[in-house]
């Protein structure tokens, strides 16, 4: 496996991707890693049918996420060279037509481990473990009404995660593409007495739905000219094996083969929350904070870039391709950052944070280092976890208070301090604090950026970096520090968040809503040992993440999406990249610092200023709607689309069914009573129809037949 | 022989049911129609080597009106296998699922439901023309019987569209059924055979402009049944008024006459005509999905949205079907079984509510999941099978027929079609609406506070007061739906066995379609009046060559 | 003695009916056709239009002649022979009908018989 | 020419209408008698002679001596066999017919001489002379299909046509009843001077009133490829005068106010019995014209053309005109029109497309659907009345089931849905009309068929579905059984004769093979 080195950015890939072709069969035992949540999903169902008022099927759910932690480490160990594991055939066509051509579509449930696949593994399911067990706990007050059915989620969650990255052919990273919104969907979804909560979920879906028509349209096409969807397989038609030999540019026709990569990113956006479909991730928030940890921040969201890493030599097929990717993420990093700030709930705020983050990373895919983007993920996925969580136990102890100008001062409270210090370690990886692991792997794409020459990207990423100091640290500064004041949410206590949750029992009426709840805690409880023992574990895995640099560094290089040798990118990095970046991070916490510690009013005279003046009022007003861009959506596509949706149910039942159907359907009988007054019952008028009809035969037959002759033998000729 | 045997059964059903007395009436009938399904799956079983053969497998004859050269005989290959499998086993769901809804005139009720169960299986096995024509018009009267009795408030207006539409259809289709059959007498010296096998055969030989005529006469019979988009206007009337069990069998099984008239009428017999005219019946295809779609999602009644989504649905089918190679082909036979099992269920689901709440309006109820959890469940799950999630039976099906679309261009090596990337890529957007429409719904109805219909969500006094169910499902309910739930995981899971069942027949049927596509895309070559010389086929007698004058062939 | 042969020879010495005097019969009888028929239409007296019915067979029966003679042919002749039985068949049962009828409606005009029709439905 | 007369020869064929007359002559006799159980006897004798003449007829024409007449004189008659069919199927028919037509005539007047109100006078008591007319009218049918030469087929024509003029009269004691004789006998008779003119000109063009050498002079002149304008326009004027008896196109008019006048079981007799004499006598009259004997097309140009037009002018208007009738018997009158258009397809076609086959096949069927029919409505009545309108039928199962259901499948089969004979009837006649060549004839009947839907579902709902009305209500049984149990019969028969199919179709192809038409080829098997 020779270690062929190109800076170009083209021809780099070619040598990571010819180790693809010497695939071997791989471990049968790795399947488990598949029915382990399938069998926890199952368990679950039954649970949740056997009304099991436990926390059981939390524990199956642990223990099943577990074993398939163990199972990929294990995995992990013996892995020597990209494995391909097939376990059952799903689809399975071939035919021959009569000119002897044979074609076939083979897409079965099989594995492809590369050490990609491995590195997302290793967190998916890590983290998996871990925030599950959160969850056990953070879900505790639901035992009776969902806690199986929560479970169950996350078993499918595991479930369509694991299957879209272990996928060996792109139809089975569909299916696993489509689980994971399904998940999503059934998550966001799970306080479903709440409105809000199933607009959300059905808005995630259909706005996933998009993203995967976008993917879906990629893969035919990729069937179209390749004639495969696999990307690697024994007879060596798989689709990386075809892209290494070069042997598909004379075959395939021009725009299809171009427009694949710009399908493929369609599809990663919707998936990863940018610029055009992100508008679903802020509403995710819905969900109860696990999900929002687990799925929304640190795996599910990084489909996308697993997407365009893994199909890097395919991204490869148009020019444009990658500097566009990097592009959208910047702006979308940009933009988000600019929503973050001017939030007032905690989970928004980590929300944005987190398309803002997704925005680096696929910079970093875009500027041909994906390296920086997988490093990115890994530390983003264990920094922002904390951050959710702490945020969690945040609104779980204060009765799902999540407003920060309505708590503050959490550090000094009684058995709050892991959460403070925990937090605030977060908070310093994801501002990029000079020595974080946040500041490493976002000077990493930093530093690529301007490695390859894209000065304008790079320091719109910086100056995106310094309102992302600026946010995380207000919120810090907000909620940890300062005096010690609070104020209950309205949530009784429990679970739920900043709304009443109505527990509508089968046949049990629910609670009126105006009666203040009997037993609402007026003291904040901290959170107990599970809680607790989680934050510390993902703060150490976020600290110790920092020096993984080299071991993700190692993933990737030895995979399809290897494309720069570590040890050369750095030389090209401008030195100066991390220093600044450094500087741009404090200068951030310093100002978050002084409006939001030192003088609070101050940031709320600075935003009573901008609204007076009539010329900056926009500002403030735009960035807390998220720039509109909800409303633009709806005003420019949901709203014309019920009304074109209408007009067509008004033509269908009108037009095509009244008048035509009807229309025709009436003919007969209209026609039938212009005929009617002829049977006017007199005798003689009877005669002289009859009369005239002979006559009119007869003059049929005597005047008009000579010159019909010829005509009509050719309209009655044929018989006999 | 068990073929013969399959048809009659459910009629001795139902003349038992003229007998007995009401109240064993349903229990006639469930027995009648399980013993059908037993048959049918004897049947399959010794199906044999018939599965996987490009044979045709001629299960007996019975030479009752063999006075035209009608030789009733029966026969299937494996697409004719599946559906009979589809209809012998949705039969005894429908009957076991409609014990509850249906009160008054139970023998009746039965009696028309095995009625139309022999029509639908003789439909699928008939391998003469005419016993396949009165199968397929038998059909109408028993459905005419279920809406205008059983059916809602407009019923007879209802029944009357169905009936009248379909039968000036059917007519028109006989007309161009007839044509071909004369044409073959006339070049076999007035030997009328009504063999479907020897008329497809035959067919192949005829004029472009012959089978541009006969392709015309036949769309307007089974297009109508399909429904194709402007012929479809009779569907959401029918449904809405029809009682729930006769809308399952309306959408799980009649509309599949149509797709199933198209595959074994127009794809063999005129493919002249059909490669010609495949870019629109493709584009009528995809104008369906969309404009039923959109029409979906702004409807407030449950069973018109069921209804018009089935219309959406099958223009994936023809579109599928309209491709002309075998992944198209193969995905819209699947879609046919799919649709059958997901829209069949969600029509049940529907009922279910209806039976309830007497009431189908969305707006007038609400998160009904905190007062039916299993039948939410249900309804989640079926949702999403129609919606065509990956892992259930919508899916496969769905992605095969806007696969086998999208590489149906000019240049596919192995199959070149008519179709191309643009009409599946337009014809996808039908997923997201499919997507919308029914989450929507499901949102609505399923999920959110809970809302009863007449009366705010209190303990369910507002309830049906005559109907005696009970909230959530009752274990037939249940019993009724699992078999469904069991099967649309099966097919979503492992497709593979019924693709490699359904490869030689469709091979066989698009045997001369690459030719047929090379020969129309060159346009020197295109026949403008007589026949090209096209190359023998196969299997069956040699076919006929140069047919300037219709000479009487060697024909047995 | 063989009458039947004498008739032959009778008939064999006769000239055929030339073409012009065939066509003269055919007219006449075309007109009394025309004519029975356009009383028939017009008159209301129901005896009337019976009488024109009749006039239509005898327009007939002419022509059958007309033709026999030119033929030389004798079942034209034979068949004026039915013609008239049949007309006076109908002439009774006619009577008879119209007898009935007065005895109903006191009057012969058959405009009143017109009960037996289609009202217009809207 | 064979040293013996024809005429004596075709004596022996006439044996069913002699068996018949005997019978009407005892029955005129009976009609007289004081005692009240032999007037009752009259339909039971009615439908002895019928069966009879049925025995007789096949035992005629396949009996031995029958056979070698046949062979003999090849051109005995122009189509030998038809005659077998025909007489056998009017028999059957006019068994059927004289049940559904028991207890309908003199009603009123025997049930006041029962009360005793009134002395039983021979004079007033008609029921003797409606069963004789009844007889005499089928023989008159039986007598078409031997016709060799014009005497015979104009006096057969109006043996069948003049009866029925006198049933329609005493048919019922309302007004109504004479108004429909009125219209009936005039128009008869204004049609029947139509045709005879017609048989005049033909016989004036072809110099003979025998229609084998008609048949001969025809092909002769064709041959010679002579315009016979006397003989076209004859011809079409013998056509449109029969047109009157099958209630075609031009001269339907009489048709819708004749059936709602007259009482139910007359109308049966009149939709039947005029309308297959008319269908021979135009068979007879075209196959002299030759579909064999003319080279080019079978018929010429102008007979086809002016049957063309007829054929549809009387399916669209017999169609149309239904759609809009509140009442049953105009309904069903116009769906006589109607099916009278659909049998002029296979004369169309023509003996070498089965046409014929398909037309004499068409006639038992309809003759048996159609008594169905009209069998419901003989068999119940409102208050002594007849049952008229379409509200009469609604919810009818609720009471009669019996009778609903024989409506619903009389007008089904009437439709042409699959199962029933109807459908069968009609397939064979798209065949044969599309064997000829007519595609666009039969898509025609296709739409009309598809028209007729509209009124025949009417007649399928409202029995069945619909809530009884208030007219409904009173509606009950009449009080003679005999009218049900034919309605039942002819249900059972339009269900189970689809299975016979076979023979019955070989039967009406067997009633075109004899030797004088060189083209006939059949249907394989």
């Amino acid at each position: 496996m020779t270690e062929a080195v190109q800076l170009s950015l083209g021809s780099g890939w070619l040598a990571a991707v010819d180790a693809a072709r010497s695939v071997i069969a791989g471990p049968s035992w790795a399947g488990w890693i598949l029915w382990l949540p399938l069998i926890s999903l199952v368990l679950c169902g039954v649970c949740a049918a056997l009304k099991i008022h436990t926390k059981l099927p939390a524990w199956i759910t642990v223990g099943s996420l577990a074993i398939s932690f163990v199972v990929i480490v294990a995995l992990y160990m013996s892995y020597r060279q990209p494995m391909e594991i097939p376990l059952l055939d799903w689809f399975n066509l071939n035919w021959r037509s009569n000119d002897g051509q044979a074609g076939s579509f083979v897409a079965g449930f099989a594995f492809y481990v590369d050490k990609l696949t491995l590195l997302w593994m290793l967190f998916v399911t890590g983290l998996g473990t871990l925030i599950a067990l959160y969850a056990s706990e953070y879900m505790e007050p639901d035992v009776k009404r969902g806690y199986a059915r929560f479970f169950a989620g996350i078993s499918v969650f595991l479930f369509a995660m694991s299957c879209l990255v272990l996928a060996d052919n792109l139809v089975m990273l569909y299916l696993g593409w489509e689980g994971v919104g399904f998940a999503s969907y059934w998550l966001i979804g799970y306080y479903y007495t709440r409105p809000s909560a199933v607009a959300a979920a059905k808005k995630a879906f259909i706005v996933n739905r998009i993203g995967d028509l976008g993917l879906a349209l990629g893969i035919w096409l990729i069937y179209y000219n390749f004639g495969t969807v696999e990307y690697a397989n024994a007879q060596g038609t798989g689709l990386f094996q075809i892209l290494a030999s070069g042997s598909y540019k004379h075959e395939a026709g021009g725009w299809s083969i171009q427009a694949i990569p710009f399908l493929l990113m369609l599809g990663a956006f919707g998936k990863s929350a940018q610029i055009p479909l992100y508008v679903w991730l802020p509403d995710a928030m819905e969900g109860p904070t696990p999900v929002s940890a687990l799925i929304h921040a640190a795996t599910m969201v990084t489909a996308g870039v697993y997407l365009l890493a893994r199909m890097l030599p395919v991204m490869e097929l148009h020019p444009a391709a990658l500097p566009t990717v990097a592009w959208i993420g910047g702006l979308t990093a940009l933009l988000a950052a600019t929503i973050g700030m001017a939030q007032y709930d905690i989970k928004r705020i980590w929300a944005y944070s987190t398309v803002s983050q997704l925005g680096f990373m696929f910079v970093g895919v875009g500027v041909l280092t994906t390296y920086g983007a997988a490093f990115h993920v890994f530390t983003h996925a264990f920094f922002k976890a904390v951050l959710f969580l702490t945020g969690g136990a945040v609104m779980h102890g204060f009765a799902g208070q999540l407003d920060i100008r309505k708590i503050s001062g959490l550090r000094h409270m009684p058995g709050w301090q892991i959460t403070a210090w925990t937090m605030l370690v977060g908070c310093l990886c994801l501002a990029g604090f000079p020595l974080s692991s946040g500041f490493f792997s976002k000077d990493e794409i930093l530093a690529q950026v301007f490695a390859v020459h894209r000065p304008w990207l790079g320091f719109m990423l910086l100056f995106t970096a310094l309102l992302t100091a600026y946010y995380t640290f207000r919120v810090w500064f907000r909620v940890c520090a300062g005096p010690v004041s609070y104020e209950m949410g309205e949530e009784h206590h429990g679970h739920g968040d900043d709304h009443h949750h109505g527990k509508a029992d089968t046949g049990h009426k629910a609670p009126p809503r105006h009666a203040p709840p009997a037993h609402v805690a007026h003291q904040p409880h901290p959170p107990r040992f599970a809680i607790n023992f989680v934050l510390v574990v993902i703060t150490v895995g976020a600290i110790i993440s920092t020096f993984s640099g080299s071991w993700v560094m190692d993933k990737v290089s030895h995979s399809s999406a290897a494309v720069l040798h570590a040890a050369d990118s750095h030389e090209h990095h401008p030195g100066w990249v991390p220093w600044l970046a450094g500087t741009i991070a404090v200068a951030g916490i310093v100002v978050a610092w002084h409006f939001h510690l030192a003088s609070r009013k101050s940031a709320d005279a600075l935003r009573a200023r901008l609204l007076a003046n009539p010329l900056t009022r926009w500002l403030p007003t735009a960035m807390e709607n998220k720039w509109y861009v909800d409303e633009f959506y709806e005003w420019m596509i949901v709203t014309p689309l019920w009304i074109f949706a209408h007009a067509l149910y008004l033509f269908d039942r009108y037009v095509i069914d009244l008048l035509f159907v009807d229309g025709v359907a009436r003919l007969p009988k209209w026609m039938g009573r212009s005929f009617q007054p002829l049977q006017n019952g007199v005798l003689q008028s009877y005669a002289v129809l009859m009369a005239g009809g002979v006559g009119l035969a007869i003059l049929l037959v005597v005047v008009l037949m000579p010159h019909l002759r010829p005509w009509l033998i050719g309209f009655f000729g044929g018989g006999g | 022989m068990t073929a013969a045997l399959l048809l009659i059964v459910p009629l001795l059903g139902a003349a038992a049911l003229v007998v007995a007395p009401a109240r064993h009436a349903k229990w006639i009938a469930l027995v009648a129609s399980t013993i059908a399904f037993v048959l049918s799956i004897i049947m399959a079983v010794r199906f044999g080597p018939l599965w996987t053969s490009r044979e045709f497998n001629q299960i007996g004859w019975v030479g009752l009106i063999d006075a035209f050269g009608i030789r009733l005989s029966l026969g299937a290959d494996s697409v004719s296998m599946l559906l009979v499998l589809l209809t012998t086993m949705l039969m005894p769901l429908c009957i076991w699922g409609s014990f509850s809804s249906i009160t008054q005139r139970l023998r009746e009720y039965y009696g028309w439901m095995l009625v139309i169960e022999t029509a639908m299986v003789g439909v699928f096995i008939a391998r003469d023309l005419i016993f396949f024509y009165i199968c397929f018009e038998l059909t109408l009267v028993p459905m005419f019987f279920l809406i205008a009795i059983y059916g809602a408030e407009n019923r007879a207006r209802a029944a009357y569209k169905f009936f009248i539409y379909t039968f000036t259809g059917s007519l028109i289709a006989l007309a161009g059924l007839l044509y071909i059959a004369w044409q073959y007498a006339k070049s076999r010296g007035y030997h009328w055979s009504f063999d479907i096998e020897t008329l497809t055969t035959f067919a192949t030989d005829m004029s472009a402009t012959e089978q541009a005529w006969i392709l015309l006469a036949l769309l307007a019979g089974f297009a109508v049944k399909v429904p194709l988009f402007p012929l479809h206007t009779w569907l959401p009337l029918a449904h809405t008024e029809a009682p729930t069990a006769g809308s399952v069998v309306l959408a799980a099984v009649l509309l599949k006459l149509g797709t199933y008239g198209l595959y074994r009428f127009v794809i063999p017999m005129i493919p002249l005509a059909v490669v010609e005219y495949a870019p629109v019946i493709a584009v009528l295809a995809i104008i369906g999905i969309l404009y039923a779609a959109l029409i979906c999602w702004v409807q407030n009644d449950m069973k018109k949205l069921v209804a018009y989504s089935s219309v959406s649905h099958l223009g994936f089918c023809v579109l599928g079907l309209f491709a002309l190679n075998p992944l198209g082909v193969q995905g819209s036979v699947l879609y046919m079984l799919n649709h059958g099992l997901s829209t069949g269920a969600l029509f049940f689901l529907v009922g279910m509510v209806y039976e309830r709440y007497h009431t189908r309006d969305m707006d007038q109820m609400g998160g009904l999941c905190n007062r039916m959890p299993v039948w939410a469940f249900f309804m989640v799950f079926f949702v999403l099978s129609s919606v065509g999630l990956p892992g259930l039976n919508g899916f496969v099906g769905e992605f095969l027929c806007l696969i086998g679309a999208f590489t149906a261009s000019a240049d596919n090596a192995s199959y070149p079609g008519v179709l191309g990337p643009w009409y599946a890529a337009v014809a996808s957007v039908g997923m997201i609406f499919a997507a919308m429409y029914l989450l929507i719904m499901t949102g609505k109805v399923v999920w959110g506070p809970l809302k009863e219909p007449g009366g705010h969500g209190h303990a369910g006094a507002s309830r049906a007061h005559g109907s005696t169910l009970p909230a959530d499902l009752t274990l037939r309910e249940i019993g009724v739906l699992t078999p469904l739930a069991i099967l649309c995981i099966y097919i979503g899971v492992q497709p593979s066995p019924i693709t490699t069942v359904l490869g030689p027949p469709i091979d066989r049927i698009l045997g001369n379609y690459p030719e047929t596509v090379e020969r129309l895309a060159q346009p020197d070559l295109r026949p403008e009046h007589d026949v090209i010389q096209v190359s023998g086929i196969e299997q069956g007698e040699p076919a006929v060559s140069g047919h300037q004058h219709y000479s009487g062939g060697a024909d047995g | 003695m063989n009458w039947a042969a004498d008739s032959c020879a009778f008939f064999a010495a006769v000239q055929p009916l030339g073409q012009l005097a065939l066509s003269h019969y055919l007219i006449t009888s075309a007109a009394l056709f025309a004519i029975g028929l356009i009383g028939f239409l017009s008159r209301r007296n129901m005896i009337i239009m019976f009488l024109c019915t009749e006039l239509m067979f005898q327009a007939a029966a002419i022509a059958m002649i007309a033709f026999s003679r030119f033929h030389l042919d004798v079942s034209g002749q034979v068949f004026v022979i039915f013609i008239l039985t049949v007309a006076a068949a109908e002439a009774a049962l006619a009577l008879g009908l119209v007898v009935l009828l007065y005895r109903r409606r006191e009057t012969l005009n058959a405009d009143v018989w017109s009960e037996l029709r289609e009202t217009p439905t809207p | 020419m064979a040293d013996r007369l024809p005429m004596v020869d075709k004596l022996w064929f006439i044996l069913p209408e002699v068996a018949l007359f005997l019978g009407v002559v005892v029955i005129f006799i009976m009609g007289l008698s004081h005692s009240k159980r032999v007037r009752d006897m009259l339909p039971m004798i009615t439908c002895l002679s019928l069966a009879v003449a049925f025995g007789l007829t096949w035992w005629v024409y396949e009996g031995s001596r029958g056979q070698t007449l046949l062979s003999v004189n090849p051109n005995l008659m122009l189509m030998p066999m038809v005659g077998k069919y025909v007489k056998m199927s009017a028999c059957a028919i006019g068994i059927i017919l004289a049940m559904v037509s028991v207890g309908s005539v003199d009603r009123r007047l025997e049930a006041a001489v029962a009360a005793g109100h009134l002395p039983f006078d021979p004079i007033r008591a008609n029921r003797g002379e409606f069963y004789a007319f009844f007889l005499l009218s089928l023989m008159g049918v039986m007598l078409t299909c031997n016709a060799n030469d014009l005497i015979w087929l104009f006096l057969a024509l109006e043996l069948t046509s003049l009866p029925t003029y006198i049933m329609v009269a005493i048919s019922r004691p309302p007004r109504v009843a004479q108004e429909a004789a009125v219209k009936y006998f005039f128009l008869g008779a204004m049609a029947t001077a139509i045709f005879l003119y017609g048989f005049a000109l033909l016989y004036g063009s072809t110099g003979t009133m025998i229609l084998t050498e008609m048949q001969r002079a025809f092909a002769a002149q064709a041959k010679a490829d002579v315009v016979n304008s006397f003989g076209i326009i004859g011809m079409i004027l013998a056509m449109l005068g029969i047109c009157f008896k099958i209630a075609a196109a031009p001269m339907h008019f009489y048709a819708a106010d004749v059936y709602e006048g007259a009482a139910a079981p007359v109308t049966a007799f009149l939709a039947f019995v005029p309308k297959t004499a008319g269908m021979v006598a135009i068979i007879l009259l075209l196959t002299t014209l030759g579909w064999s004997g003319h080279p080019s097309t079978g018929l010429p140009e102008p007979i086809m053309t002016t049957l063309w037009m007829i054929a549809v002018l009387t399916m669209t208007l017999g169609n149309l005109g239904a759609l809009l009738q509140r009442s049953v018997k105009r309904i069903l009158a116009y769906s006589s029109i109607a099916h009278s258009g659909y049998m002029l397809i296979g004369v169309i076609a023509g003996p070498a497309n089965n046409g014929i086959n398909a037309v004499l096949f068409y006639l038992l069927v309809y003759g048996i659907m159609n008594t169905a029919a009209f069998a419901v409505l003989a068999a119940l009545e409102r208050r002594g009345q007849e049952i008229e309108t379409m509200e009469d039928l609604a919810g009818l199962r609720i009471k009669h089931p019996g009778m609903a259901v024989v409506m619903a499948i009389a007008s089904g089969s009437l439709l042409g849905v699959p199962p029933l004979l109807g459908f069968f009837a009609k397939l064979y006649l798209f065949i044969a009309g599309i064997q000829a060549g007519q595609i666009v004839l039969v898509v025609i009947a296709g739409l009309n068929t598809a028209i007729s839907a509209w009124y025949y579902l009417g007649l399928v709902t409202l029995p069945i579905m619909a809530k009884p009305s208030a007219q409904s209500e009173t509606i009950v049984r009449s009080p003679f059984p005999w009218p049900r149990i034919a309605g039942i019969v002819t249900a059972v028969a339009v269900v189970v004769l689809p299975l016979f199919l076979g023979p019955l179709i070989r039967a009406s192809q067997a009633a075109t093979t004899p030797a004088s038409l060189t083209t006939g080829v059949t249907i394989s098997k």
